[in-house]
């Protein structure tokens, strides 16, 4: 038993990875093609990434590009910052976004307001990678997922994979971008040995290089009855409870964000036209993050849409608790998604 | 007690006098006391680490079992807590960092709350909510967290209370060798000398920052130099020693209470397991030495050398230990889980 | 001229005071009361608080209960949260709010998670008090209000006083509270003699010990065509423009909010109820804030309350512009609001 | 040049061989550039002191005028831009603070675009989105941050890329003695050791954070002897003296260029006016004091007395100046303000 992977085998023109291994395999052509790219971050040297976001990276590009820093969030991801606006690339891994109040000034004064206090003169190329979510009883500390405070905080793209798909494709995209990308993955969609695994976590993923677009939202079930806007981990347990749901005749849509910045309003708007029905669910707290912002895009628009007050599946404002059981009651886990959907199909 | 206003620091003329401390050299009580303390907090690693691993299968999924989530253990660093904590009262304050049971029961706090907590039973320190890396137990003012080099600055509003209420009660903060090379180490720090406060600051040194050696991290060989360039006095404690250690936090203290200030003490510990539970340690070079450098049979030969212990006494404590440590055991597996229906108690007072 | 204030004068019964005089004698009587409260920040001593946060408190309590502090947010927050733990009520000054990311690891993963971490068995009584808002160029780092990002994450109250008399209240029943409470001052609500003033920025204020209590929206002005949801600053434009609007007989409901944390759902439903029509007005940034919670709160209720589509006047995620007619675009000045107002109506 | 793989400190004996530097004497030209610099400087804080205050009133209101909101300029300051800058090309970085207008021009900022930035102007470096907290000039690799010390991790990045590059450009990275007590200095500082960085950190010790004077803030004497603590050479350089500066800066780079690592001065400065603009000062013991302290006429009585400077030549220097400043100026004032509906213009690239 081991928290550290072994690096992922030669690459077929198709092969079925987990989330984790498609993200690095997308880091892994970025830093083959582009020696400006480096990885900087607390155990992403020889640990390969606590959650193995770097498995294999150091061996391949060695110690000058896949760099181990000293716990200093503030000083190393204020040195991507300033290395990205002298042309370099770094992907900056917060190793836990739960950390993010010892820098959040680097990321939010500086890295994100760069570019628009220079009048566009300056760029910051720049990622931050992030880990987020619960559900393994890390704590309060430890477990958040903070999209919403991200993306309230202008001047970064926000960027949640739900998949291994869009992990590669998003991290290429990521750091391709000229703007500062924050990628938020999820520990439950890695695909991780050691952790509870959603089949959805490893999926067929293309061997070559190929971008998903920042800002479009996949719809990645399609139905009739009610919309489920969604993101990350939640992703799967939605498609989980449509398909049971499915049993009893309600068809229901699942919308997978993708990004948080930019928000595909048109896309919830399509959906939400179509159905008349919305439940978001969010594993963030609930009041003032994601799942209020995509019910007001309704509203902004035309609240005649909806056919029946919307459902917001969140955490309901509670520091995540440690025990399962309290646990389980915060995070929007499948039967309280179940309950919501039941509950504004009216079935 | 001096009463001078924070913000402006004492005038030298008007702190008590400097003077070097005086050896706190252990009688033989206090020598077994600090070995009986370290074979406890051992004994308890020994038993979270099984209870820990009971239910995880089939593979590793950490999620599972009856005590879920990230588990970092303190094996090998228990003379710290034994040395430093032996100085304390349980008015003292002690905060400690996402590694925390060595200093917990050193500090006194209940074992059995605290394993409740562990296990998230109802009946925890924290009612469930908190968890390994969250205990805190007001009555022997004790507190950690989960986040690196945070738990500084509360100490230091701990200290400046006590010394406001006119008590010469003291706060411990104690931190990873990873964690002083984060900011808040620095600012708590030049506060806590500016002010005057009574801390000691604890630095445990166990060479590795989860994968990242000390080398690594740190720019300096020792946290004792820089913590003197605030002006405070700092020392360096080789070989994880409980009796230097012991010496070294009786002197800090002691100048603390006096309301002479704050000092640091960087001590050079063993991280004998991984980082948390599941750490395979394949970066780790160094850990063929591991058993040999166990602080515990270290110990116990030298008290066994000085006539203090034998195989009986010995076997004895450890019964001792076995006991306390599985009472609380019982008492967590015992208790009940919370109730759903109350995750949203106790966000607000 | 000069931006620091002289002292209050001895207070009648009742007496006119700025919106800083009137916190600063709320924290006065609580002070005098109870010798546990301490206030600490940066340049609260002597300067008074940059924001005439403090004007006169140190020459009546002296350095031992107000405190000057070096530029050590992280260090003297935290340990404002260790006082309050062992039993003082310490105010802390955060001098503006846009340096929370310096420090937001001690308020967001301490002083608003111990209480719950234990159980309930530790109490953090501490206020943090932060300017905020723009509107005087300011630029990017010194002109946010962020309370959406304070109000997003558990565990503390978040205050927002728009007025003297709430104020003064505000202030007392956040240094009574036995939570945390973040109290955040507009400086444009301040009644400063260096900035532009409303005159709603100065007030008949009883000169006695009272409450304003903490979760209770205000209905500022009463009307039926439209309700306008705001807080701060903007609630004194908002008054504004609802009076020019009354003389083409669009009657305005304004509703303060006062408090983000807890949010008055009530109110805001009860008078949406009533008009059928919702602006909000936000000087934060739009998305992932407060403008989408106020909203969401009607369609999780009931979307058929809208008899329109709503507008949110925010700022429309854009670090805050230093240029002045940047700014005043970004910001929701009268202008915006009225525009906004007169849509919604079809005025 | 070393190529040292960062994270992992060089060896002592892959380091290029420790010399004392040896003493950077400023010649006759030097000496009369470094008054220029000040006096340009001066020039330059007066002519916007006097814009700032035009159409404030009646009374005083912040966010009126040409140029509105907070103003911190850098009367007093001049020796140690002159002092520093001197030894620096356009492609090296300077990092500045919320007090940045002396360190701009003499790092040769666009004294144009900088002024009109400034003016709140289209023509301006950030088109008018900045303010004067907010200077970025690409071309010269100049930049600021109105948040406390956090200027310094950025530098770090840019001596980063400017060595992965190849080249022995560096980044001198500054901030006031206010922000040393900030926990980003002592990242900084730790990191650049550790990872050899070619940066000089400047603390600009003017006594003074806002109303705060330095006793009350910083637990130790000098910021010199803490940068020792991180195995980093370091000076305190005392009465504002730009000649010691230019020493001591030269030594300072000369080693961060040949690949030696940071190094670390602290410049005992004068802040001869107030905080920002509207400071009544009140908290200021040390006012009267302040004129007889101006760096500028000490430094011409210098050069006069060295025979270098005469009347003449002193009011042409400052006509000169005089001229180029309101050149800027005029620049500023001729220029466009944005069009409001582009405000959303340049979040994203
Ligand atoms: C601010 C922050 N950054 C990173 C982490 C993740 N983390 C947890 S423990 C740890 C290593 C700590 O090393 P050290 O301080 O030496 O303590 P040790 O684990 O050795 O006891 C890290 C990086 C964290 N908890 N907080
Ligand atoms: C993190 C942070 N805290 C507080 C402030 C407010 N502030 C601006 S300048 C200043 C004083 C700075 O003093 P110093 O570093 O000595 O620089 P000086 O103004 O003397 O040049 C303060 C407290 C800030 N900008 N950022
Ligand atoms: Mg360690
Ligand atoms: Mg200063």
């Amino acid at each position: 038993m081991t928290l550290t992977e072994s690096p992922a085998a030669p690459a077929p023109s198709s092969q079925r990875l987990t989330t984790a291994k498609a993200m690095v395999q997308g880091l892994e052509l970025e830093m083959a093609r582009d020696d400006s790219v480096i990885y900087l971050g607390e155990d992403v040297g020889s640990y390969g990434g606590i959650f193995s976001s770097t498995t294999g990276l150091l061996d391949r590009f060695g110690p000058e590009r896949v760099i181990d820093t000293p716990i200093s969030e503030t000083a190393f991801i204020g040195l991507g910052i300033g290395a990205a606006v002298e042309g370099l690339r770094p992907v900056v891994e917060l190793m836990f976004a739960d950390f993010m109040g010892v820098c959040l000034d680097q990321i939010y004064n500086h890295m994100a307001k760069i570019h628009y206090e220079s009048g566009g003169n300056v760029k910051v190329p720049m990622v931050l990678t992030t880990a987020v979510g619960g559900g393994y009883s890390d704590g309060a500390q430890h477990s958040q997922c903070l999209w919403g405070t991200f993306g309230h905080l202008p001047g970064m793209k926000v960027v949640v994979p739900s998949n291994p798909y869009d992990a590669k494709g998003l991290i290429i995209s990521a750091v391709r971008d000229d703007n500062p990308v924050v990628y938020m993955f999820h520990k439950g969609v890695m695909g991780l040995p050691w952790m509870a695994k959603n089949p959805r976590s490893m999926g067929e993923v293309p061997a070559g290089d190929y971008t998903v677009p920042i800002g479009e939202a996949s719809v990645v079930r399609e139905g009739t009855d009610v919309t489920v806007v969604t993101l990350s981990l939640s992703v799967h347990h939605a498609l989980d409870v449509a398909d049971k749901l499915a049993e009893d005749g309600v068809e229901t849509e699942v919308i997978d964000l993708r990004s948080v910045v930019p928000l595909d309003r048109r896309a919830i708007l399509a959906s939400v036209g179509k159905t008349g029905r919305l439940v978001v669910v969010d594993e963030d707290y609930l009041s003032y993050g994601l799942s209020g912002e995509v019910v007001a895009t309704i509203a902004d628009e035309d609240p005649g849409l909806l056919r029946a007050p919307v459902a917001r599946v969140a955490n309901p404002d509670v520091p995540i608790p440690y025990s399962r059981p309290l646990e389980y009651a915060v995070l929007p886990r499948p039967e309280r998604i179940e309950a919501a959907i039941r509950k504004v199909v009216g079935a | 007690m001096t009463t001078q206003a924070p913000g402006r620091p004492t005038p030298p003329e008007q702190r008590p006098p400097e003077q070097p401390g005086l050896p706190h050299t252990p009688d033989d009580e206090t020598r077994l006391g600090l070995y009986r303390t370290m074979v406890l907090i051992r004994t308890y690693e020994e038993a979270i680490l099984r209870e820990y691993h009971v239910d995880k299968g089939p593979g590793f999924d950490i999620g599972k079992g009856l005590i879920p989530g990230e588990m970092h253990l303190s094996a090998g660093q228990e003379p710290v807590a034994a040395g430093v904590c032996a100085h304390l009262s349980t008015g003292d304050a002690v905060t400690a960092t996402h590694r925390p049971h060595h200093l917990a029961i050193a500090h006194g706090v209940d074992m059995n709350r605290m394993t409740a907590e562990i296990f998230g039973r109802e009946t925890g320190l924290g009612r469930g909510r908190g968890g390994h890396m969250h205990l805190f137990d007001p009555d022997v003012h004790f507190s950690c967290s989960g986040i690196i080099a945070e738990g500084y600055p509360p100490a230091l509003g701990q200290a400046f209370a006590f010394r406001r209420k006119g008590t010469d009660r003291i706060a411990v903060a104690v931190t990873g060798e990873g964690a002083a090379n984060q900011g808040a180490f620095h600012e708590s720090l030049n506060l806590a000398v500016l002010w005057n406060l009574p801390v000691v600051f604890v630095v445990e040194d166990n060479d590795w920052g989860i994968s990242v050696p000390r080398s690594v991290s740190t720019c300096v060989p020792s946290n004792a130099t820089r913590a003197e360039a605030y002006g405070m006095p700092a020392e360096r404690i080789e070989d994880n020693a409980v009796e230097a250690i012991y010496d070294a936090a009786g002197r800090a203290v002691e100048r603390a209470r006096q309301g002479r200030g704050p000092s640091l003490l960087e001590i050079h510990t063993l991280r004998m397991w991984g980082h948390f539970e599941g750490d395979a340690q394949a970066y780790r070079v160094d850990l063929t030495d591991v058993p040999g450098r166990d602080p515990i049979p270290t110990y116990e030969r030298t008290l066994k050398a000085a006539g203090l212990l034998d195989d009986e006494a010995v076997s004895n404590i450890k019964a001792e230990a076995a006991t306390r440590v599985e009472e609380a055991v019982t008492f967590a597996k015992d208790s009940l889980l919370p109730d759903p229906a109350d995750a949203g108690k106790y966000v607000f007072a």
